[in-house]
């Protein structure tokens, strides 16, 4: 990280997306991680997604937990307003939020730790819910910011920087929310934002409970050899379901593809999933499937990537729970307030 | 309570409007509707009535107990003492049999024989068959005879108390509205009680209710009911909650009356969420997030919430955002006591968490405060950005209380506090998410989404600047922190004022209280002052402690202050936020789950200003 | 801090062994070894030192400061201000030199000329071409060259305060021992930097360190590693805890310790078990479950943790399950400052849970305390039957503190406390577990497994009587509450006492303080007796408060407290516990996060007494 | 539930098992339970599996968080220590109640709410350590002691006693447990005693996690037509994969068993379990297999019994951490503390 501020100056051919903001508009803060830190290549990612998805930063509410991975929406979407919540528990106040104002999109950044140890229960019922976001679990096995003791994801018997080996079992969130209904399920890799881009993107135009996993190495404490959340690691064992070419309603494709080899989603908002199968025994509809295909790989030690599960015609918590169209926090007196005149008939209930 | 004699020359107890029934039962029994009904019955009479639910933290089979004060005065705190026991459950034969005033009557179920049961030569024996009555009901199965029975005690007791016939049949037509059948095996049920007192119990009890005129238009209700109504009034549209006694009924009111009162005709859309979410903590963060987003959001809890609720609620004062709790106060520590009554969450929620804080909290004396102050909390909550604890206990919230109807005023307004909006950030108002402008030490924020490229901001629970910049300097936290101490001075200019009042002649001696004890705090005074005892009182409404109460104890020497826990939690806020010498203090403290009752106020007193009367004698 | 002239008649300022040297760095960049080696030299001088870490709460890049204190007279608080500042981070270099005292002194990399940097005419710069140095390394990589750029202001700092060459071979030797390649690479760069400073800015510095013997054999450690190895020492085998910052040394320090000690050497087997739990919650919950099944059990952790253990602690206290809870402080409230100090968890941990609690506290005043009352707390939380918080600081816990050695005494066992054995049960002892039979309200216990037909118990957080059977009667419950009342009463009597210092003169002036700010007010109350300011001092060591507390407040027409947060909570406790007139209190509050100084101290005592002086003067 | 308290005298008569112990040896204070509740019938197996393991109640000790479930505990083995703990949050109790002690038998039990709603998280970590212990959750859908509100494990589309409908994804208990590494995974119901008993009897001979769910229907307020944890339903969709004979080292074994149709599991302690499969295709070996089993059946709405996964040679915490044989809590002050010369050549390490 450097300590001289970029100049504010934005030079006139920054390229402009389609509401008029440039990559610019949806940067953050400097980053204060250390230099190399996985979390920084997906906020990195995270700008070029909304700036190509040509998200207004203002309709995008960003919330986190607490961490390495959950300082970084300071760092991205400077024009977002932002939410750090308390450790673990960002889920609940991005699920009122959500009920607040279904209107906005809203992104919950959280880590390993953050995520599957002390926020565990409220990651699952948040996920089970189906609210409508897109939750990143910037997954690098340990806890960063305390100093690198093993998080809940650490492999049984992977070594941690000091030497010491993992007993526990892991918990695998993506598996979890799978088992929990999410209707949205992908894992990524921090150094593959070919990959992850898109992942962005289909996530976000997906309505419902969106989990991504994204392995995002820590360079300080748990990238040597022997970590299962290592760059190399990763590398060597990425195994890569599918691939994505995330295309918008206003678009023309115009790549083209071999027959049989791609699977065409089609979400709610129009916008158009490519999906070019890399293992054509994968099938991203059969959630018990995906689990199975997980549990196998994992007793290999492979990394399952890519798109894993999605339920195209989501629906979400709002449409359970039938919420007023217009957004709660804009309700106004006269809608909320039934008045004197209802108040003189309930009285008389209790008579 | 009296203790029993065995003295056989005590006079059976003689009362007109004025007496206690006391009912004991088994629970699941279904006895809970008829002694409801049996306190209504008295209301249709014009005789005020209180009435309050003794009930364990299980769900079948064991000892409850309905205690109805009948008050032609209209005294609505408990009395203390029972003039007349119902006594349905074995289990607890004996210490119901204690608990009867000397001369008081007890009335059971004479089907079988009294034989190895404890008696008292001064209780009058009320024997009704009742089982034996209720086999005489054709075509019920023994589930309902079993409830039935509950029934023909009410029709005996009508007879005995001397109840007009219309009055219940008008109640039981009323609650079994639609099914005829089970009107008329009601009726039925109410007709062979009373007929049974009439022709074997004619002149034993000299118990009465006369038809009287005190009731007026007064509505019946509980404080949970009340204040789940209040919140649909104050606008809020998110309630998050976990269940637990005694709070789940607020939560449950919110959700019956946001039904009738809250769904688009056309549409048939929720104009509300509520989310029963997996915990506590789960639920207060749903809280924040809406009131962060712009929506009115509260949650209604008790101790053991207050107490996994504590990190968030330094994050809602620290990051300054609105939020409301109900603190539906139980017995503590711990599971505690979760049916029984206990005002003993305040020094928690009053500096709640870790680090420096200090909490706006509200309370409540009843119903009609619980609607108001429900309503009021959402407003407060906006305007000073920081939680507001609407303190209340079980005997408020889970009883129904006589109260005056709920009133609303059309003219009012919801005060949604410093909110900046687009057209004020458009028209150059600058935006600093925690700079005090306007020197009442509140800062303006904005709700997500407001603006395309003004007025966002990055809320956070870590220490920042002014300008809600991430900071660990040491002069940007401390003047964070000490804007704070500043806001909370500005909260005592809006919060509810404490109610004065003084007694007919002017007094060294002074009473603080709060909260469910004001009925029994109520009849207390006027007791005292009947013996001569002149007492000013003072009944708080909000922390914090607006000038008044300063005052109110400095004009006095001694100042009680009736609290119902055991280590007088609000007498030390009082000591610290008002700088008090202790010594002035003299805490009353009751604090067994059982409301608190005229009696033990008025006698505490009563003794400790003799004491005193007399060391300044001698 | 004083106000920099712009005066270019002041003088350098000249001292020898009293002075401070501050480090200001960017985390990450490994001048931490660099840095403490500094001090250790200064101790290998003889001469007594104090070191403070002001780091960012952050892994790298931030700015963080390493404050050093010599001093001769061997004052171990913070002085406040700097008379030599390293200034090794550009982004804080205005902020750095701001802070140099009048006539104080700034050492830079002169590798570049400075240019836009602002400079006082009253600072005596001290430039050492750092960079240029390091790239004079041969086989070295970028890397390393920047971290012996540390190394070589190391080396000429040795030479501008005159250490002797020997000392800090030394102890590169040992830090680097058996690394013969990096100790000959690290004597060569503080050979450069002492070569530059020699020739380059002889006589320059007036700051000198010389060789003196007021070190002995005092030893230099942080309050966490002393506190985890009093946990070893005071018979602790179960720990569960959860990291955070500044309390998770406390628990790497016991894993440490235990790996070393406790290891069976034949069988290799472990007689501890540590549990990195998932959150604080689980971590309290098998501290619980550990020491309810007769293990010593403890977790260490910061303010959110404690506000997260809230529920748990109430069950503890009510069902009387011993636990060792220490709590490291940090800046409050919520996530705050995390890597700042603070005592702002007082009331909370002290009315720890909704209802009625009191828990026990005890305030190590450094790393010995940290030592003996880490093994004390075991015995207290047996005896007591009661969780017993260790309430510590960043400062204590994160700061190496130069001390005495620790001591232990072989004669002393280890106390459980009540608890009652097979043997007992066979000899017809009756069991009754929360039945008061000694009159010191603390009853007996068993531990899960001691004997097949006696003894058993069911361990609950509901209401229970004596015999903790489940129980609804308010006067079970109130009878059980009061007990805990009396425990804690007796408490009193095993809690370590407060510790007295009475002024040279008789006085009418008093001062209070606990923890961390006791070395700094060792020095203030010299100082204010040199200028013939007489204030009696009492050091809290526990709550409850025992006797002498109150006693010392009585005999003192007004008390200083002296406490390092915002709402003066300690204070409050005070007030509360010892029923004494707030307005005999002063208090004097630091908590901006930097550990309070002696001059804070000694300014703030001296002005308010000299203000009463005049008022009585008028 | 009757307040006529019981004559404690024994019948002379009473069968007592091998250590010396009768039937009602094993039991505890009448229940305060509605009558007919679930929960009754698996305080009944307990004493019934307890006297047939002979197993002496003082080595024993029950653990549980709130709940009308959870007060279970005080009604069966009055002769053993029992801990209620606060509301979902017993695994962490249980956990360092085994840390101070490894030679009780620990049994933990729970309800629904208490351990897939406010518990989860420490359900799930205590799982993945692989602590010693049976957990039992006894599982009716619903909030009982609070008067019937839905838990997270109700099915989505269920329906309450007051007629509102679940929207929620359920937790599936068993599932998760498998997915965290549990080494015994049960279910069974509280309607049958007959497949109930013998699991119990595996489950407390398993060393490591052992996790039961229990579905108890909740006569009071679950119990309707719509509820899918109603006795009925439970009934009609009752699927059980297996039947087990538990087999103690000490009995000789006297069934003999059509060839193919069983399978033998050893156990540590030597005791046999013979496993007949109802579902042939069945392998309690295979946890990903499980799994996908009972993500396929719960689509079909059929509720998966028996034994549904089982490691005998697994190992527990204390296994992981290499914690003395010795139980911690009797270790003496020689072994615990090393003394002032010690700290001596300690003092010299911080010179
Ligand atoms: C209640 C609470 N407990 C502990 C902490 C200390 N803490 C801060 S971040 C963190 C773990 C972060 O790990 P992870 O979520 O994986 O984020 P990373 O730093 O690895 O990106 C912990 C334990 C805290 N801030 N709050
Ligand atoms: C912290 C806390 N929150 C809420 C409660 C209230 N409460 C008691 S039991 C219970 C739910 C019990 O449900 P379950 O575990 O399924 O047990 P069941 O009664 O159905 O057997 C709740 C919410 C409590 N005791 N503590
Ligand atoms: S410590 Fe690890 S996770 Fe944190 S910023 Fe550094 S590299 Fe990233
Ligand atoms: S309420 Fe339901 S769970 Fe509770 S005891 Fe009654 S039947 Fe059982
Ligand atoms: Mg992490
Ligand atoms: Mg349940």
């Amino acid at each position: 990280m450097t300590y001289i501020a970029k100049p504010k100056f934005q030079h006139p051919g920054l390229k402009k997306n389609t509401v008029g903001y440039t990559h610019r508009d949806y940067e953050g803060r400097i980053s204060t991680l250390c230099a190399g830190c996985g979390h920084d290549s997906i906020s990195a990612a995270l700008i070029e997604t909304f700036f190509e998805l040509a998200i207004e930063p203002h309709r995008v509410a960003k919330l986190s937990g607490i961490g390495c991975s959950s300082k970084t929406p300071d760092y991205f979407l400077g024009q977002s307003h932002g939410f750090n919540a308390v450790h673990g528990r960002m889920p609940s106040v991005l699920t009122g939020a959500n009920l607040a104002n279904r209107d906005l999109i809203y992104l919950g950044v959280s880590g390993d730790g953050d995520s599957a140890s002390i926020g565990l229960g409220q990651f699952a019922h948040c996920v089970r819910r189906g609210v409508n976001m897109v939750y990143i679990c910037e997954n690098n096995g340990v806890y960063g910011l305390t100093k690198g003791q093993f998080s809940a994801t650490a492999d049984k018997g992977s070594k941690s920087k000091a030497g010491g080996l993992n007993s526990d079992s892991p918990i695998d969130l993506v598996s979890l929310a799978l088992l929990l209904g999410a209707t949205f399920v992908a894992r990524s890799f921090s150094g593959d934002k070919k990959q992850l881009v898109p992942i962005l993107k289909a996530a976000f135009t997906h309505e419902g409970s969106a989990v991504i996993d994204v392995i995002s190495p820590c360079v300080q404490f748990n990238n040597h050899v022997g970590s299962t959340k290592s760059f190399d690691f990763v590398r060597e064992h990425n195994d890569a379901v599918n691939r994505i070419d995330f295309i918008t309603p206003r678009d023309e494709i115009t790549v083209d593809y071999a027959p049989g080899t791609v699977e065409t989603v089609t979400q709610h908002d129009g916008s158009i999933l490519k999906l070019s199968k890399l293992d054509p025994a994968y099938d991203p509809h059969d959630r018990a499937a995906a689990m199975a295909y997980l549990a196998e790989k994992a007793k290999a030690g492979e990394v399952v990537t890519g798109l894993l599960y999605i339920e195209e015609d989501a629906e979400d918590l709002h449409a359970h729970i039938n919420t007023a169209h217009t957004p709660l926090n804009k309700l106004a007196e006269k809608d909320l307030c039934p008045g004197s005149t209802a108040l003189e008939a309930i009285n008389e209930e209790y008579r | 309570m009296s203790q029993p004699s065995t003295a056989s020359a005590t006079k059976p107890i003689a009362d007109t409007n004025d007496f206690v029934v006391k009912f004991a039962n088994v629970n699941g029994s279904g006895s809970a509707s008829a002694n409801e009904l049996f306190a209504r019955a008295v209301l249709r009479m014009g005789v005020p009535v209180c009435s309050r639910n003794i009930f364990p933290s299980n769900i079948q089979g064991l000892p409850t107990w309905y205690e109805v004060r009948v008050s032609g005065e209209g005294w609505l705190g408990r009395r203390g003492g029972v003039d007349l026991m119902v006594a349905m459950n074995p289990q607890t034969w004996n210490k119901d049999l204690a608990e009867i005033e000397q001369g008081g009557y007890l009335l059971y179920d004479s089907t079988k024989p009294l034989t190895s049961q404890k008696l008292r030569e001064d209780v009058t024996l009320l024997g009704v068959p009742l089982t034996q009555l209720s086999n005489t009901l054709e075509g019920t199965i023994p589930r309902e005879r079993q409830l039935l029975k509950n029934v023909i005690y009410l029709g005996a007791l009508s007879a005995l108390l001397g109840f007009e016939a219309a009055v219940v049949e008008e109640l039981i037509g009323r609650q079994f509205k639609g099914k005829d059948k089970l009107i008329k095996l009601n009726l039925r049920a109410v007709e062979l009680g009373h007929d049974y007192a009439t022709k074997n119990l004619a002149g034993k009890c000299h118990l009465k209710v006369a038809r009287a005129d005190k009731v007026g238009d007064r509505i019946f209700i509980s404080g949970n009911d009340a204040a789940g109504l209040g919140a649909v009034y104050g606008g809020a549209t998110v309630c998050a909650w976990y269940p637990i006694t005694p709070s789940t009924s607020v939560a449950e009111a919110f959700t019956k009356h946001c039904k009738k009162l809250r769904v688009d005709p056309v549409t048939k859309e929720n104009k509300f969420a509520i989310i029963q979410a997996e915990d506590e903590i789960a639920a207060i963060g749903m809280v924040l997030g809406a009131n962060w987003n712009g929506a009115r959001a509260f949650t209604a809890t008790s101790g053991p919430g207050i107490s996994l609720m504590q990190e968030f609620f330094g994050l809602a004062y620290y990051a300054e955002v609105p939020a409301v709790v109900f603190d539906i106060q139980r017995g503590g520590p711990s599971t505690g006591m979760p049916t029984r009554t206990q005002q003993s969450d305040i020094l928690l929620a009053a500096y709640a968490s870790h680090g420096d804080t200090k909490q706006v909290m509200i309370f409540p004396k009843g119903p009609n405060e619980a609607f108001e102050f429900s309503a009021l909390s959402f407003d407060l909550a906006e305007r000073l950005q920081t939680p507001v604890f609407v303190m209340m206990d079980l005997d408020i919230g889970m009883n129904d209380w006589l109260v005056e109807p709920l009133k609303w005023d059309d003219a009012r307004q919801y005060d949604r506090g410093k909110v900046m909006t687009a057209e004020e950030l458009d028209g150059g108002k600058t935006f600093a998410r925690y700079l005090d402008v306007d020197g009442d030490a509140i800062p303006w924020r904005t709700i997500p989404g407001t603006h395309p490229n003004k007025g966002t901001f990055f809320t956070r629970g870590s220490s920042h600047n002014a300008y809600a910049v991430y900071s660990e300097e040491g002069k940007d936290y401390t003047e964070v922190m000490q804007r704070l101490l500043r806001k909370f001075e500005t909260a005592k200019t809006m919060v509810p004022g404490p109610i004065r009042h003084d007694a007919k002649a002017a007094t060294r001696w002074g009473a603080i209280y709060f909260g469910s004890t004001s009925v029994a705090m109520d009849e207390a005074s006027a007791k005292l002052e009947a013996q001569g005892l002149m007492v000013d009182t003072l009944r708080l409404r909000a922390f914090p402690f607006s000038d008044e109460v300063v005052d109110f104890i400095n004009a006095h020497d001694q100042v009680f202050v009736i609290e119902q826990n055991r280590d007088a939690q609000m007498q030390k806020l009082l000591v610290n936020e008002c700088t008090i010498d202790p010594v002035k203090f003299i805490s009353l403290l009751h604090y067994d789950g059982a409301p608190i009752t005229a009696r033990f106020i008025t006698s505490a007193i009563a003794e400790r200003m003799s004491v005193t009367r007399k060391e300044a004698a001698e």
